[in-house]
């Protein structure tokens, strides 16, 4: 091996390979994508699959959503329920019988026609316990669900779900429930296509290829056409979709931006049309900009820190209650959290379907004094310590630095912080092994009993102890009874005051949905539950002249 | 030759073995499985994936079977992705990882071999100082650092070079090779210098001179061969850290390589592709050892002759 | 034969020893001086930091949040409003003490598996050197988040960690400089004196082998420095309020468009401090070389 | 004219200790068809001067205060570098002492031949390849053809020393520089080197200077000799003048230092204290390769008090032997009797206890101490580790072996690298005599060493042999210091002793043709009694 080279030789080379670079990326992705009607999307994390009865993330359930349909489709401005496979549905007088009439003009993506069977036959599959389908849940308002997805019910006939004929749904409920249709858009819900499943094993099978570009096939109004690992996944128009007229976008490309640094600046040069998230120190530079493309809006999601109220000192409410009333949630959120968020005093969001929580505290740190004096720490003394459990991330350790020295300064109490990595810290959070700890709720469905019913006794996701029988009752049974929705308001208004008198959380702030989304993306409006419908989106060329 | 080698990759059979058993339990020890997650999970249907996945065997069984499937080339099913396999998720990153650590090499060994070999000309002179420092800047720079600020200038401000991707945009694998290779151009310049210096007296190179060739052509035709030998000989560690190193770059610059797969894996517990990706990392970082201690032995033609007749 | 007094023995020329003869030719090296001036002034202050800090490390001022250099805060505030200076000060503590106690423990334990594994050779040698390729094969980066994540987060355990995963090289290293010494023919006279082969290690060879060990410890001790920064980047590092230079340079990172100073001063302490090193540990390999003194 | 003619040149370094002159208002001349030796020990400037002619001094540290070297009617010390550059590869050629680190490893030995013609002069390669051929068979090299495209470490240290002389010669140079070319080479090889520079001088009719620090390897072929002392020329002549009747002490001094005679027989107790039988060491007992059978059934006594001389060539296994007796190296077969007990077995604590008997001395001064260790320590250790001295009286026995060896007091604090090279040895002797042995392996312990200390170092080994009652194996390759010392002397070759008896005896009628040869090749010959 001969090194002969010599330097003389070596400099004019290198000098090539930079100038051949410098010319520049070429044009972006983005005007590429408004001329070809192609939607260059930032989706989070790799998706982990697209079977919709296993996955369980954000990122998957957008593109599950663009390869499938449910009975009936969220309307991206009002949330309402629209109709989807199902054209029209009927509610009996007690509400707890639902029959569905499917579209006959309904298609899969490889041309059969959908029936109700279809549904009969995926319901089974998404609540057979084999599965492992993590929102079974999604289902348990149909009779006998929950006992059959927790294996108690051998024979599936026995579920409250009917295929009266070929294009006739009938479901039977366990009792009223108003927020049943919209739970029918959410993709544990949806209707897979049998014989593609069993073309490659049994239906519970996790492991089959059903899902690759070649086999699948959905009833969404788009199809997959590429999946490359960590790189995208592209979906184009459906030509069988009964609604295709409507669609007015040929494609999206869903991108993996796990480094939201990264992802903003794929954003700032043109590579995307919409981020999933931004940075929290780039609002400011965002919301500065004129006719800037940062959305803020509100987010059916609640941030709060799960309190322990086994364990010293916690178990007293007057601790409780001082911890929360000395913060300063408005400053927090001006400061540190750039007024991206808004300061939250119940676990509901307000405004959620017109419901508004009740406010019983503030920012009253005289009150939290006398409260932890009377609790017998005045002025902090034999304040045992502490810690505040929290996962591994950029927020979470802004907002939790910043309350352990609003704490220290308005209580003279120490409060250690431990930051754990996810799975630790999901592990300390599933054992109770910890006193306070941060936790995020974002709702299924618009409706206060889904975050409500989170603090019931037998609540999965209680994880702080509490248990009040009488506001078990009022949630599960006075709140059903309910004969209008300002009555069935008003319980949960007494429900909530009572929970919050006992604090067993301590409520920061209502998420909000941050995105940037490119001018030239039209009808893509942000909604509650930030919802994304590819029907009604669509891409204007010319959207420099409209500014 | 062909002896030598035998040896070696035999021997790294064992390191191999031990690799994977280390992780295998030092895995199932973390807390925290790969079905948790933030909302509730129902026990049953806990239950129900873990039996899927033979999670529920007792410990010895699962590596008795992990074994026979590794035998066969069958890395498992991967937890975090159901329907895919580790093999075909490795088979999509691996080749990437490495050819990102292999363009962050030759990185490293340009900065780094010109910036030793140049500064051991005239040591302890700004000739010296100048070289060394810039290629020392590599070493105090995290990648996590120098990564978003390259693609500051020169993708966002200069608009020359793609801000993220691999493989898509003409140009988007000079940023993350530079950022990945940086740290070693530090180590190279250290150590060519270093060998360059040690040359540079030995007596056939005042040989050369005596023979009145140009100071130029001494240093390349005599001095480069022996100086730049312990370079080669680095290379093999070096590339070792730049796989561990690379699954920072891989994030930063969303570039579908093993690293950001081995991270994923091991942040939810996806056991089969924290070993899947553990043993190939390995497997390359010994063959690389390997390669790097034969092309350093081939550079000298002592043991090359000696290679040659046994 | 006069009786030669302890005396006779103090009086005899004072020989300049080795060391004292590097440190003489130290002196007149201005950068490797320049070096070492900064890093005793570097520890000096992290030593006194509790009691010279302008601003309590915890104490922050949420209205101000990220303010550049005034008069207040020399080097400008956080984004919680606490003064820079202060953080870069106990972020000193914890990266200095995480660079050289890391690094030592590497040194220790790669010094005396080099040397046992060089002296001895043959069998011992291939066992211990086959075990290094062990370590070396396992991605080292990837260990550490293991060992991390299972045995949670402690300053000591971190410590551990790094070392025990820095001395592979330096293990390496010091086998190649003991087999070298091995064979001068010093080795052999003190085995014709009788002497026992762990006195001939700690006497004759390690101090023989120092000089390569020094260079590569001041590399070591900057990248130990920020596979630190990279550990708590990944959030498995120290835990807030505590911060090290490596931490302070992540978040800087983060904002470096919006606050630059957030990432200008904690890195130049970082630079600073490794060519300090540098220039010191060229110096003193320098000075060290007998060869170079006087023949 | 005189090919080339120096007049006052002075060459001084700049070092941090302050400049010393290195070479000082020194003229000489040397003809064309001449041999001129140049002679002096290390320190005199005789390689500083030849080298600073061709700008071969690294100018930093070195400096040229004046003078002038006249060569082709041409100021060699004002030429640029370019044009410097030209005469030093194509008119004045050099060779330099060690072979084995002269030659580019990573260059085959063809191409490094031929890189000074293609060079200078753009000879095409075949034509250059031609050249080159024809050199190495000049220089006897056999059957080049089929080694021209090897690599150096294929050579032997003879062979290579060809190769370069052969490598000066290609570009027909006029004066070629020789610097101690054969002073690493064993003694045999040596001669032939000899012949063939005087050969090549000869056919060619070419200049050549020869610099050595021992008179009498230029005694045979030197036309015209210069001593140098501190960088001073002392004294200059032709070689009949200069042997015959120096004038000055120095030379004087370094004439008189030449071992000449052979040592007077001494009445010995017919005792021995070593018995050496069949002794065999053999190296890489690999699976496969085939052992190396450095010393092959040897058998042999050493009375007590006796001094056996060793001599052999690199590689006839001597320093085995020496390493074998004390269990420095693995003995493979055969029985030491050390005072009756076979050293071979002995482990442990005997083995401890056997080792404070036997000492060695090694050849190279610079590594055999370490150079971390003060003199006292180096001394004290072997006092301490065998309870010879304790800690209060070891201050005591360090001076008394200083006092012996004949080193100054006050450098008992020093270090290793603030001493010269005859200086280092006699610490390395104390260190030896420190355990009080009874028998001492000398291994080549002078041959580093510059001819007069030489001298000194081997009168102190006799001295404290008779004053310690000390048994010695003295190993050599140098024919005529053993004669000299050695009582009785086995010669050696490839591992089996060829012939043996007094220094003498050997002499006036070698048996075998082996020893002859050696006789024939010590340099100086003509002018041993």
């Amino acid at each position: 091996m001969r090194l002969h080279f010599s330097a003389r030789q070596l400099l004019p080379i290198f000098c090539l390979c930079i100038t051949l670079v410098a010319c520049g990326s070429g044009e972006s992705r983005v005007v590429q994508g408004n001329r070809d009607g192609i939607l260059h999307y930032g989706n989070g994390t790799e998706p982990q699959g697209l079977d919709p009865h296993i996955v369980t993330g954000l990122p998957e359930s957008h593109i599950v959503r663009a390869l499938f349909e449910g009975l009936a489709v969220k309307n991206p401005f009002t949330l309402e329920p629209e109709p989807g496979v199902a054209q029209s549905w009927d509610i009996s007088e007690d509400g707890r019988t639902v029959t569905f009439h499917l579209n006959p003009q309904a298609r899969w993506s490889n041309g059969d026609t959908m029936t109700a069977d279809d549904y009969v036959w995926s319901w089974r599959r998404a609540l057979n316990p084999a599965m492992g389908n993590q929102y079974a849940y999604m289902l348990y308002p149909v009779e006998n669900a929950e006992a059959f997805a927790t294996g108690k019910l051998e024979d599936f006939a026995e579920v409250g779900v009917k295929a009266l004929d070929q294009h006739t749904l009938q479901v039977q409920l366990v009792t009223a429930t108003p927020y049943f249709i919209q739970l029918m858009d959410h993709y544990s819900t949806f209707a897979v296509h049998r014989p593609t499943i069993e073309k490659f094993g049994k239906a519970t099978d996790r492991f089959t290829p059903w899902t690759r570009v070649e086999n699948i096939v959905g009833n969404g109004a788009f199809t997959l056409t590429e999946w490359k690992l960590n790189r995208r996944i592209r979906v184009e128009k459906s030509d069988t979709y009964w609604d295709r007229d409507r669609v007015r976008l040929n494609g999206v490309v869903f991108y993996p931006t796990e480094n939201i640094s990264s992802e903003e600046r794929m954003f700032r040069v043109g590579q995307l049309h919409y981020t999933q998230t931004i940075p929290l120190d780039k609002i400011p530079v965002y919301r500065a900009m004129e006719n800037s493309s940062y959305v803020n809006a509100p987010y059916l999601g609640t941030y709060y820190y799960l309190l322990n109220i086994n364990k010293a000192p916690l178990q007293d409410v007057r601790v409780r209650r001082a911890l929360s009333l000395a913060i300063d949630r408005a400053r927090l959120n001006n400061t540190v959290l750039h007024a991206a968020n808004v300061p939250a005093y119940g676990i509901t969001p307000p405004g959620t379907l017109g419901y508004q929580p009740p406010k019983l505290f503030g920012h009253d740190v005289a009150a939290a004094r006398e409260l932890l004096a009377d609790a017998g720490f005045p002025n902090g003394e034999g304040w045992p310590g502490l810690e505040l459990t929290y996962n591994t991330s950029e927020s979470h350790r802004k907002i939790a630095v910043a309350l352990q020295q609003m704490w220290k300064d308005a209580l003279n109490i120490e409060v250690t912080l431990s930051n754990q990595e996810w799975k630790v810290y999901l592990d300390s959070v599933d054992q109770m092994n910890f006193q306070m700890a941060r936790r995020g709720w974002i709702g299924d469905y618009v409706d206060p009993n889904n975050f409500l019913d989170l603090f019931l006794c037998a609540g999965g996701n209680n994880n702080t102890g509490f248990c009040d029988p009488q506001y078990d009752d009022m949630i599960t049974r006075q709140a059903p009874r309910a004969r209008s929705r300002e009555e069935r308001y008003a319980i949960f208004y007494a429900a909530e005051t009572l929970l919050m008198e006992q604090m067993p959380f301590i409520p920061i702030y209502t998420y909000t949905s941050n995105h940037l989304i490119h001018p030239s993306v039209r009808d893509m409006p942000s909604n509650l539950m930030d919802s994304l419908n590819l029907k009604y989106v669509w891409l204007d060329q010319d959207w420099e002249a409209a500014q | 030759m062909w002896r030598f080698i035998a040896y070696r990759l035999l021997q790294a059979v064992p390191v191999i073995l031990a690799v994977i058993t280390v992780t295998f339990f030092l895995v199932r020890v973390a807390p925290g499985g790969p079905f948790d997650s933030e909302k509730a999970v129902v026990p049953e249907v806990k239950a129900a994936l873990e039996a899927q996945y033979r999670l529920d065997q007792p410990l010895l069984t699962q590596y008795a079977a992990y074994l026979g499937d590794l035998a066969q080339g069958e890395l498992g099913p991967s937890f975090k992705y159901p329907g895919r396999s580790v093999n075909e998720l490795i088979a999509a990153g691996l080749p990437v990882t490495a050819e990102l650590g292999l363009y962050a090499l030759l990185v490293a060994m340009v900065i780094g071999g010109l910036a030793g070999v140049i500064a051991s000309l005239k040591p302890n002179t700004a000739q010296d100082y100048l070289p060394m420092s810039a290629a020392m800047i590599g070493i105090c720079m995290p990648s996590f650092l120098l990564g978003p600020l390259l693609v500051l200038v020169f993708g966002i401000y200069l608009d020359w070079l793609p801000v993220s991707g691999w493989g898509d945009i003409p140009g988007d694998k000079i940023l993350p090779a530079i950022t990945l290779g940086s740290t070693y151009a530090a180590y190279i310049a250290r150590l060519s210098r270093a060998g360059m210096l040690e040359v540079m007296t030995q007596d056939y190179i005042r040989t050369a001179r005596a023979k009145g060739l140009p100071e130029w052509q001494v240093v390349t035709r005599h001095a480069l061969r022996g100086g730049l030998i312990p370079v080669v000989a680095f290379l093999g560690p070096a590339f070792a850290g730049l796989l561990s190193g690379s699954f920072v770059v891989e994030t930063i610059f969303q570039i579908p390589g093993l690293g950001r797969f081995y991270v994923q894996a091991a942040f939810n517990r996806d056991y089969t592709m924290i070993l899947g990706t553990t043993v190939f990392l390995s497997t390359l970082i010994v063959l690389f050892n390997l390669l790097s201690d034969i092309l350093a032995a081939w550079m000298n033609p002592r043991l090359r002759t000696q290679f040659s007749e046994h | 034969m006069s009786d030669a007094s302890i005396t006779d023995i103090a009086q005899a020329e004072q020989g300049t020893s080795l060391w004292h003869d590097a440190w003489l030719r130290l002196r007149r090296n201005r950068l490797a001086l320049f070096g070492l001036g900064v890093l005793v002034l570097f520890i000096t202050i992290a030593l006194i930091t509790p009691w010279i800090a302008p601003y309590g490390y915890a104490e922050q001022n949420l209205d101000l949040g990220a303010s550049g250099p005034s008069a207040a805060h020399w080097l400008g505030t956080d984004i919680f409003g606490r003064d820079l200076l202060t953080q870069i000060m106990y972020g000193g503590r914890v990266s200095l003490a995480v660079g050289f106690i890391a690094t030592a423990v590497a040194l220790l334990i790669g010094v005396t598996w080099g040397a046992v594994a060089g002296y001895a050779g043959g069998r011992v040698d291939a066992v211990m050197m086959r075990l290094v390729d062990i370590l070396y094969a396992l991605p080292f980066m990837i260990f550490i988040v293991l060992l991390m994540v299972v045995f949670g987060r402690n300053l000591l355990l971190l410590f551990l960690a790094i070392g025990a995963v820095e001395w592979l090289t330096m293990a390496r290293i010091m086998r190649s400089q003991v087999q070298t010494l091995r064979q001068q023919e010093f080795v052999e006279a003190a085995v014709s004196l009788g002497l026992s082969p762990t006195t001939i290690i700690r006497r004759h060879v390690i101090p023989n082998a120092l000089g390569p060990i020094i260079v590569y410890t001041t590399l070591t001790i900057p990248s130990v420095m920020l596979l630190e920064a990279f550990l708590s980047f990944l959030g498995l590092g120290i835990q807030p309020p505590q911060t090290s230079w490596g931490l302070l340079i992540s978040y800087g990172a983060e904002t470096m468009e919006e606050y630059p100073w957030l990432l200008l001063f904690p890195g130049l302490a970082l630079t600073l401090t490794l060519f300090s090193l540098n220039f010191l540990g060229d110096g003193l390999r320098d000075a060290l070389d007998v060869r170079g003194s006087r023949d | 004219m005189a090919l080339l003619e120096v007049n006052n040149l002075g060459v001084s370094f700049v070092t941090r200790n302050g400049t010393n002159r290195a070479v000082d208002d020194v003229s000489f001349t040397v003809e064309s068809g001449q041999i001129t030796a140049i002679i002096g020990e290390s320190g005199s400037g005789k390689s500083v001067a030849c080298y600073s002619l061709l700008g071969l001094i690294p100018k930093p540290p070195g400096r040229i205060d004046g003078g002038q070297a006249l060569f082709g009617g041409r100021d060699l010390l004002q030429l640029p570098e370019a044009e410097l550059r030209k005469v030093r590869g194509r008119d004045i050629a050099m060779v330099f002492q060690d072979p084995m680190t002269c030659l580019n490893p990573y260059m085959t030995v063809g191409k490094q031949l031929m890189e000074p013609l293609r060079y200078h002069q753009k000879t095409p390669a075949a034509q250059a390849r031609r050249r080159a051929l024809e050199l190495l068979q000049e220089v006897g090299i056999r059957d080049p053809e089929s080694t021209i495209d090897n690599y150096p470490h294929q050579f032997s240290g003879g062979m290579r020393q060809r190769v370069m002389i052969a490598m000066a010669l290609i570009n027909e140079p006029q004066l070629l520089i020789a610097d101690e070319p054969t002073t690493a080479l064993d003694v045999t090889i040596q001669a032939q080197i000899l012949q063939l520079i005087a050969g090549l001088q000869r056919k060619r009719d070419i200049g050549v200077i020869f610099i050595s620090h021992d008179l009498a390897v230029v005694a045979d072929i030197a036309d015209q000799i210069v001593v140098m002392q501190e960088g001073k020329i002392v004294e200059s002549g032709d070689r009949a003048g200069i042997f015959q009747h120096a004038r000055h002490p120095y030379t004087q001094k370094l004439l008189a230092a030449i071992p000449a005679d052979s040592k007077a027989s001494a009445t010995l107790s017919p005792e021995p204290l070593i018995q050496v039988r069949h002794l065999a060491t053999w190296f890489g007992q690999g699976r496969k390769q085939e052992p190396v059978k450095a010393v092959n059934d040897v058998s042999f006594d050493i009375r007590r008090g006796e001094v056996l001389g060793v001599v052999g060539e690199s590689g006839s296994g001597k320093s085995t032997i020496g390493r074998s007796l004390l269990r420095l190296v693995p003995v493979t077969s055969g029985q030491v009797l050390f005072d009756d007990t076979d050293v071979t077995q002995l482990k442990g604590r005997a083995l401890k206890d056997m080792r404070r008997r036997m000492q060695i001395i090694f050849q190279d001064p610079f590594a055999s101490l370490n150079p971390r260790m003060t003199v006292y320590d180096t001394l004290a250790e072997p006092l301490l580790l065998h309870g010879i001295e304790n800690r209060s009286s070891v201050a005591r026995g360090v001076l008394k072996l200083m006092d012996d060896v004949g080193l100054a007091r006050n450098f008992v604090r020093k270090y290793p690298h603030e001493f010269s090279g005859g200086q280092r040895q006699r610490i390395a002797i104390g260190r030896a005599l420190a355990t009080h042995p009874e028998f001492v392996v000398a291994d080549e312990p002078v041959s580093a060493l510059d001819v007069t200390i030489q001298a000194q170092i081997l009168d102190l080994m006799l001295a404290l042999g008779r004053e310690y009652g000390l048994t010695m194996l003295f190993i050599s390759h140098d024919l005529a210091v053993v004669r000299h010392i050695a009582d009785r002397i086995l010669v050696l070759y490839q591992g089996e002793i060829v012939e043996q008896g007094s220094g003498q005896d050997l002499f006036e009628n070698p048996q075998q043709t082996y020893t002859r040869e050696l006789l024939q090749s010590i340099p100086g010959r003509s002018l041993l009694q």
